[in-house]
């Protein structure tokens, strides 16, 4: 049978989600960030899509559906954030963003 | 350890492509060139996914993820002109973290799949599993309601993209009153 | 039974209290309008009926001797306690009534003409009403006092008389020392007569405990509890009610609000300071007689501050110069008398002196408030005067020869110091010396210090005859002074005939009172006349006398001269003269430490220390979450790396769990 | 829907219906604002003269309840559960009879933002009538939390000086306690399977280990709120600083919550340890009572004096309370009554007086009795219903409460009722030093020369107090009658345990 086993696809997974992490953290970037995000939302799928397979049942594909759409409502707004926040300040260090706190 | 297998090798190699690409996109200083390894990147998950037997799931994640959200990606980067910020992200103590983090979550990862309880689920490579046209029933009998919803939360992204980059016209009336005297 | 309640008048004994309280509902509704006399006649008429009222009880208590109690309402019912609004007719209830509402009504009388000059001296006379109003409540209260069947209902009297004190001492509240004078004064009097009502308080909780009712009815026949306990109890319920006693009673130690209390207007000094409130503390020995004679202690030690306020408050009296202050000393040392008498058993005595009292020290006091009004008029009148000046017409020292321009106040005055000094055959004659009588059967120790209060008693007595009314006048105001209208002189008279023949009352051997009394009181002892008590008061007092002769008849006093006894005794002397220092004593024994110590516990206590510790827990708080908001910091990155941490913690559980 | 139709739920409805009236009006019309509050109070109170008309009071159990199913909690469910008993009707009466006259005293006093002002006093009603309707624990919680929020509104806006920190403070208090209290409930709650106070009468028997700590729970949140000693100190600033009405409110009502919590739930819910705290809590009852009449002595500000006397006040209630016997516990029923209506006329008669002469600050005044009389003469027997005399009020609550602690098995020392009776020397102290320096004397200071004595309006807040107290004072049966099935039953409750101890 051409078979893999599944432990071999969730370390795959797990990896690239890390590396999504990371890039989450270490990236000042905001489109660098976003990018990052978009790596964890396919590490994730990958899983989804691994499970269906293993159990045959599409629902896993189905949420690998709905994810992706949220994923582009998701790039939409924030990408339309970042230009928004460029216009106003000419920047978009992620560091200089903390008008939110007090 | 299973026996190596053609597709094993395929697996293997596939996955190095994703991990590596993943990781130049996180060090790329370029941010233009970080977005073209991402698109790598999804098109290796891709892969993948024909190779486990859904290809609705892999087309899609080709045209929208690697075509529309990645094209997205470049629109506003060229717009924007950062391809090229040329700032040196520091290796603060934050990143040191970060990186160490990551390593620790891999290890323990790969601890807890491969060596601590290896499932015995396997992955089938090749042939339907799930055959579109299950995924398409499903989607519009079980799921009609998420569906829909999914709709709606589109169009509000839409609406809401436009108004954010919408821009302030600068005293526009008072303009065109001046014209009109 | 039928035939009897047509003779009985029993049940109307509420109105003794609500025909005053109608007098004052009606003053204060319309008082204003009806203007001065009628006002007034409307206030002693209400006091009038109620007197009316009393004598009507004491009718049919005559055929029909035994106490009646006359239920009216439901008043506190919670748990075991039950007491309602009753009231008790007997006897020695009626006994008060009468000398409360006799006494009241020829008081009320008088100030309706005292009152119409004191609004004028004192640029008020819209307060004419509000005096009138005051002294029915009073009426109505003390009514109440005396007619409660309960020892509760009595407390209600007992604080609302106390109240009326309050009022009546600061009816002229802007006036007196520095203007608070008489206010600080009021309060003095309320706040001394609480500490004795607390007193009457725990009593009462200690009674209902050990007997479980409040009722005078139901207490009249308890047997002593057994056991070590019981008899402390006992003993405690006696010390409690004396700590009442000695408040309403001004005994040692919390007479000083008398003397202060003085600060009202005379009539009021009259009423309530001399002839009937004060009263209440023997009365309420007299009614408590049951609980009394079931330990030894209490009623002894009612006997020793009876006795030893007797013989103080009369030193006090011969150091005095205010004509009032010395009648004030001189009523309390009374009252010394009258509680050493029911301490000792001496129930009848005690009450004896109690009415006979109440007849000439009402007398003493109006008529020195005729002698002030005189005095004040001659003030007015003079055209030479400093009216801006202070003056004071009370001062005896500014007083003098009063005797010719004031003739029926001087001859009713020298009867009521006659009395007073015990005389025979006056009034005060019989009544103190049956006390002293008793005394001298009982107690050497308080039978000498007796006779020596006595003594100077009528020491202080001819020296305030002498240096008022004798001898040469030593101011103008003194030499202006004339003789009050006949609405104040009747009642005085009336009162000097009271006094004359009040002996008659329980004359040795025909034993009237003592006969009315028994009904109520079981196991009087009819006080045996003793020719030899009798005959050595009678000298005590004629010495007496004849000592204030010799210091102050035989040389006229002269403007500007020391006090003749200071050379005499010296440091003693000044001792009379401040009043043994107890009011400078208390206050910093008592009243300034509770200063401090309160104002240690409002600022440092209370403002630093606790609530300091709540500020400061809020303030620990407030350091705490700075320091935990430092985590706060805005960067999404920062909290994404505390997410991951997060992660890699929770995984790390499960691989080494 | 028969449900909601229940008299206890629309006696809810009617303020929170004025609210929403007051939200319909436009804030400019001010005196309209003002007659829908009142009226709307006013009808409110009428209501509940009715439903008390409909209270059986020789049955000492919950009467016109109701009971819907509300919140789920796992398999617990909370209800919305409103009853009476002879425990809380004269509380729902005190509140509806308060408010009227507090929205009375407020008509010149509040000139600003008078719709939010009122809309706030009548939510507040809403909510302390919940407190004292709730049967059920989270409801009892969702009460007595929202009446606070209206009460930091009232002083935090409408306050004086340092309104903000009162606020913040009374806020913060109140909150800290019956978080635990919160806690408190949900564990009991949960454990138990039943929010329902009355299914969970005696739970501390089934939970022996927890009891202590439950009942300090609950009892930590509900002396705060009393304020007992040595945790009052939020009450002399919230007072300083809420409006004249807030204070009326707070001293009259809320303060009555904690009291009244400690019978709701301290003792019904763990009797055996009630028992045991009763003398350590009779203890701290009678150092507030010395306590509170010393500090109120030196206070120069008239309403710093009546807020400390509250704390004075409110330890005799406690110590009547914990007295456990019919004596102590009618007694302090009684004078929760009592202390809302004697020291709310204080309150009334401070900020009367405040809106004269904006200052309470005692060396400003003197001689006041000459230039006002009727204020003199009302001020004096509110005075005197708050000294105790007797045949006023004050007196028959004191008296009974006293009697209860001196002859409690509960509490064993018979020595805190004596020190509690020297309460009543030092509240005529304080109370009479305070009189005499602002009424008696002459006047010293020209600008007090000119006051206006009260208008009808003023008298007419005050009379309604001055009659109740006095009949109180006169006769109390009613009063009495109306709690003692129930207090009754409470002590049928406890008894077992006292007789356990001793």
């Amino acid at each position: 049978m051409n078979t893999i086993p599944m432990s071999y696809y969730l370390v795959l997974s797990a990896v690239m989600f890390t590396l999504g992490a990371i890039g989450v953290i270490i990236r000042r970037n905001p489109l660098v960030m976003f990018m990052s995000l978009e790596l964890m939302f396919n590490a994730a799928n990958l899983t989804f899509v691994a499970f269906s397979n293993a159990f045959g049942n599409a629902n896993g594909q189905i949420f690998v559906f709905f994810v992706m759409v949220v994923a582009a409502a998701e790039v939409a707004v924030g990408l339309a954030l970042i230009v928004a926040i460029f216009r106003t300040r000419h920047s978009i260090d992620i560091d200089l963003m903390n008008t939110l706190k007090n | 350890m299973p026996v190596i297998t053609l597709q094993l090798v395929i697996f293997i190699t596939v996955a190095a492509l994703a991990i590596a690409s993943a990781l130049g996109m996180l060090f790329s200083r370029n941010t233009v060139y970080s977005a073209l390894l991402l698109v790598f990147n999804f098109t290796t998950v891709a892969f993948l996914y024909f190779m486990m037997g859904a290809p609705f799931i892999g087309l899609a994640q080709i045209t929208v993820y690697a075509g529309a959200i990645m094209v997205l990606f470049l629109f506003v980067i060229m717009l924007l002109g950062t391809e090229q910020i040329a700032r040196i992200e520091q290796l603060s103590a934050q990143s040191v973290a970060a990186v160490l983090l990551g390593l620790v979550i891999i290890t323990e990862a790969v601890v807890v799949f491969l060596l601590r309880n290896p499932t015995s689920l396997v992955v089938t490579s090749g042939g339907d599993v799930v055959s579109v046209n299950e995924i398409g029933g499903l989607l519009y009998s079980q799921y009609l309601l998420p569906f829909e919803i999914t709709s709606f939360i589109l169009l509000v992204a839409v609406v809401g993209a436009i108004i954010l980059t919408k821009q302030e016209k600068p005293a526009g009336k008072a303009v065109e009153g001046e014209v009109k005297k | 039974m039928e035939n009897a309640t047509t003779t009985l008048y029993f049940h109307l004994v509420p109105l003794v209290v609500f025909l005053p309280l109608a007098g004052l509902v009606i003053n204060l509704l319309i008082g204003k309008k009806l203007g001065e006399v009628v006002s007034g006649t409307i206030a002693s008429l209400a006091s009038g009926a109620a007197f009316v009222v009393a004598c009507l009880l004491m009718l049919s208590l005559r055929s029909n001797p035994e106490a009646v109690v006359v239920p009216f309402a439901e008043w506190i019912r919670v748990g075991g306690l039950a007491v309602d609004w009753a009231f008790r007719v007997d006897t020695l209830s009626v006994t008060m009534m009468l000398v409360v509402s006799g006494v009241g009504t020829l008081i009320h009388i008088y100030a309706i003409g005292y009152m119409h000059e004191d609004v004028r001296l004192n640029e008020d006379p819209g307060r004419f009403t509000r005096f009138f109003i005051y002294l029915n409540l009073f009426i109505a209260m003390m009514m109440i006092l005396v007619s409660a069947e309960s020892y509760l209902m009595t407390f209600v009297g007992w604080e609302g008389v106390g109240l009326c004190s309050y009022l009546l001492i600061g009816f002229w509240f802007e006036k007196g020392k520095e203007g608070t004078g008489n206010a600080i004064a009021a309060k003095k009097a309320f706040i001394t007569n609480r500490v004795g009502d607390f007193g009457f308080l725990v009593a009462m909780f200690m009674i209902f405990l050990q007997f479980g009712t409040l009722s005078f009815s139901e207490l009249a026949h308890v047997s002593a509890p057994v056991g070590a306990l019981g008899t402390v109890v006992v003993a405690g319920i006696g010390l409690f009610l004396l700590l009442a006693v000695t408040g309403k009673s001004a005994q040692l130690p919390l007479f000083v609000w008398l003397p202060d209390a003085m600060a009202g207007p005379t009539p009021v000094s009259a009423l309530i300071h001399a002839a009937t409130m004060v009263t209440a503390g023997v009365y309420l020995v007299a009614r408590s007689a049951p609980l009394f004679e079931l330990s030894p202690v209490g009623p002894q030690a009612v006997a020793w501050v009876g006795t030893l306020t007797a013989l103080f408050a009369a030193t006090i009296a011969v150091g005095q110069y205010d004509i009032k202050k010395v009648l004030a000393y001189s009523t309390i040392s009374q009252l010394g008398f009258m509680v050493a008498a029911v301490g000792m058993g001496a129930y009848v005595a005690g009450m004896f002196h109690l009415v006979t009292h109440a007849f000439f020290k009402a007398l003493l006091f109006l008529s020195a408030g005729s002698v002030i009004q005189g005095v004040e008029h001659g003030h007015h009148h003079d055209p030479h005067a400093d009216h801006y000046a202070e003056f004071d017409p009370q001062d005896m020292r500014n007083m003098g020869g009063l005797a010719g321009k004031m003739k029926v106040t001087t001859a009713v005055y020298i009867i009521g110091a006659l009395a007073l000094a015990g005389v025979a055959p006056l009034a005060g004659f019989f009544s103190k010396d049956e006390i002293v009588a008793f005394a001298f059967g009982k107690n050497p120790v308080m039978f000498t210090m007796l006779l020596l209060a006595a003594f100077f008693t009528a020491f202080y007595m001819a020296r305030q005859v002498w240096m008022v009314f004798f001898g040469k006048a030593r101011t103008t105001a003194a030499q202006g002074a004339r003789e009050n209208p006949l609405v104040m002189t009747i009642p005085l008279m009336v009162l000097a005939v009271l006094s004359l023949v009040g002996g008659a009352l329980n004359l040795p051997h025909v034993e009237t009172l003592g006969k009315w009394l028994e009904h109520t009181m079981e196991g009087l002892h009819p006080a045996e006349f003793n020719w030899l008590v009798a005959g050595i008061s009678l000298a005590v007092a004629f010495t007496g006398i004849a000592a204030g002769w010799f210091f102050y008849g035989r040389r006229s006093w002269q403007p500007g001269q020391s006090d003749p006894m200071k050379k005499l005794l010296g440091p003693l002397f000044t001792a009379f003269e401040r009043k043994w220092w107890v009011d400078e004593i208390y206050n910093a024994l008592l009243l300034q430490p509770y200063k401090d110590l309160s104002a240690i516990l409002a600022e440092p206590v209370d403002q630093k220390l606790i609530d300091g510790c709540a500020n400061g827990l809020g303030r620990m708080t407030g350091w705490f979450s700075r320091g935990i908001g430092v985590l706060q910091n805005g960067l999404v990155r920062s909290y994404a790396l505390v997410i991951l941490a997060g992660v890699a913690a929770i995984l790390g559980y499960l691989i080494l769990r | 829907m028969t449900n909601l139709l229940n008299p206890l739920v629309l006696l809810l409805l009617i303020p929170l219906a004025g609210t929403f009236l007051l939200w319909l009006i436009p804030g400019g019309r001010k005196s309209l604002v003002r007659w829908v509050a009142l009226l709307t109070s006013l009808i409110a109170f009428g209501y509940s003269l009715w439903m008390l008309s409909q209270f059986q009071s020789t049955d000492p159990g919950l009467q016109l309840g109701v009971k819907i199913p509300w919140l789920q909690f796992g398999s617990t469910t909370v209800h919305f559960e409103v009853a009476v008993d002879g425990l809380s009707i004269l509380m729902v009466m005190l509140t509806t009879f308060l408010t009227p006259i507090a929205i009375l005293s407020t008509w010149t006093a509040v000139k600003e933002k008078v719709k939010g002002f009122m809309a706030f006093f009548l939510l507040l009603e809403a909510g302390m009538l919940g407190v004292f309707l709730a049967q059920d624990m989270i409801l009892f919680y969702v009460f007595w939390e929202f009446t606070l929020v209206p009460m930091y509104f009232l002083i935090g806006i409408w306050g004086g000086e340092r309104k903000v920190y009162a606020a913040v403070k009374f806020f913060l208090f109140t909150m800290s306690g019956s978080l635990l209290m919160l806690a408190a409930m949900l564990w009991l709650g949960l454990t138990q399977g039943t929010f329902s106070l009355p299914q969970l009468e005696g739970v501390g028997g089934m939970v022996p280990a927890a009891a202590g700590l439950l009942f300090g729970a609950f009892a930590l949140a509900f002396a705060i709120k009393v304020p007992m000693f040595p945790l009052h100190t939020w009450l002399p600033d919230a007072h300083v600083e809420a409006p004249t009405a807030g204070s009326v409110i707070l001293a009259g009502v809320l303060l009555k919550m904690g009291a009244y919590g400690f019978l709701r739930f301290n003792i019904p819910l763990f009797p055996q340890v009630a028992v045991k705290a009763a003398p350590w809590l009779a203890l701290l009852a009678v150092i507030g009572i010395i306590y509170g009449a010393a500090t109120a002595f030196v206070q120069k500000d008239v309403k710093k004096l009546v807020a400390y006397s509250s704390v004075s006040h409110l330890g005799f209630v406690v110590l009547g309370i914990f007295a456990l016997n019919p004596l102590g516990l009618q007694g302090g029923i009684l004078q929760m009554v009592n202390h809302g209506l004697s020291t709310g006329a204080l309150f009334l008669l401070v900020g009367m007086i405040y809106e004269r002469r904006h200052t309470r600050q005692m060396d400003q005044f003197g001689g006041l009795w000459k230039v006002m009389p009727v204020f003199g003469t009302l001020t004096l027997l509110v005075v005197l219903s708050s000294v105790g005399l007797p045949g006023l009020n004050g007196f028959v609550g004191e008296f009974t409460i006293l009697m209860g602690a001196y002859t409690s098995t509960a509490i064993n020392y018979t020595l805190a009722a004596i020190l509690a009776a020297t309460g009543v020397i030092l509240a005529a102290v304080y109370l009479l030093h305070m009189y005499q320096h602002v009424f008696l004397g002459p006047v010293t200071h020209e600008e007090n020369r000119f006051l206006k004595d009260l208008n009808a309006r003023e008298i007419l807040t005050l009379v309604p107090l001055l009659a109740v107290s006095a009949w109180i004072g006169l006769y109390p049966k009613p009063f009495f009658a109306i709690m003692a099935p129930a207090v009754d039953k409470l002590i049928a409750i406890v008894q077992p345990f006292i007789a356990v101890v001793k």
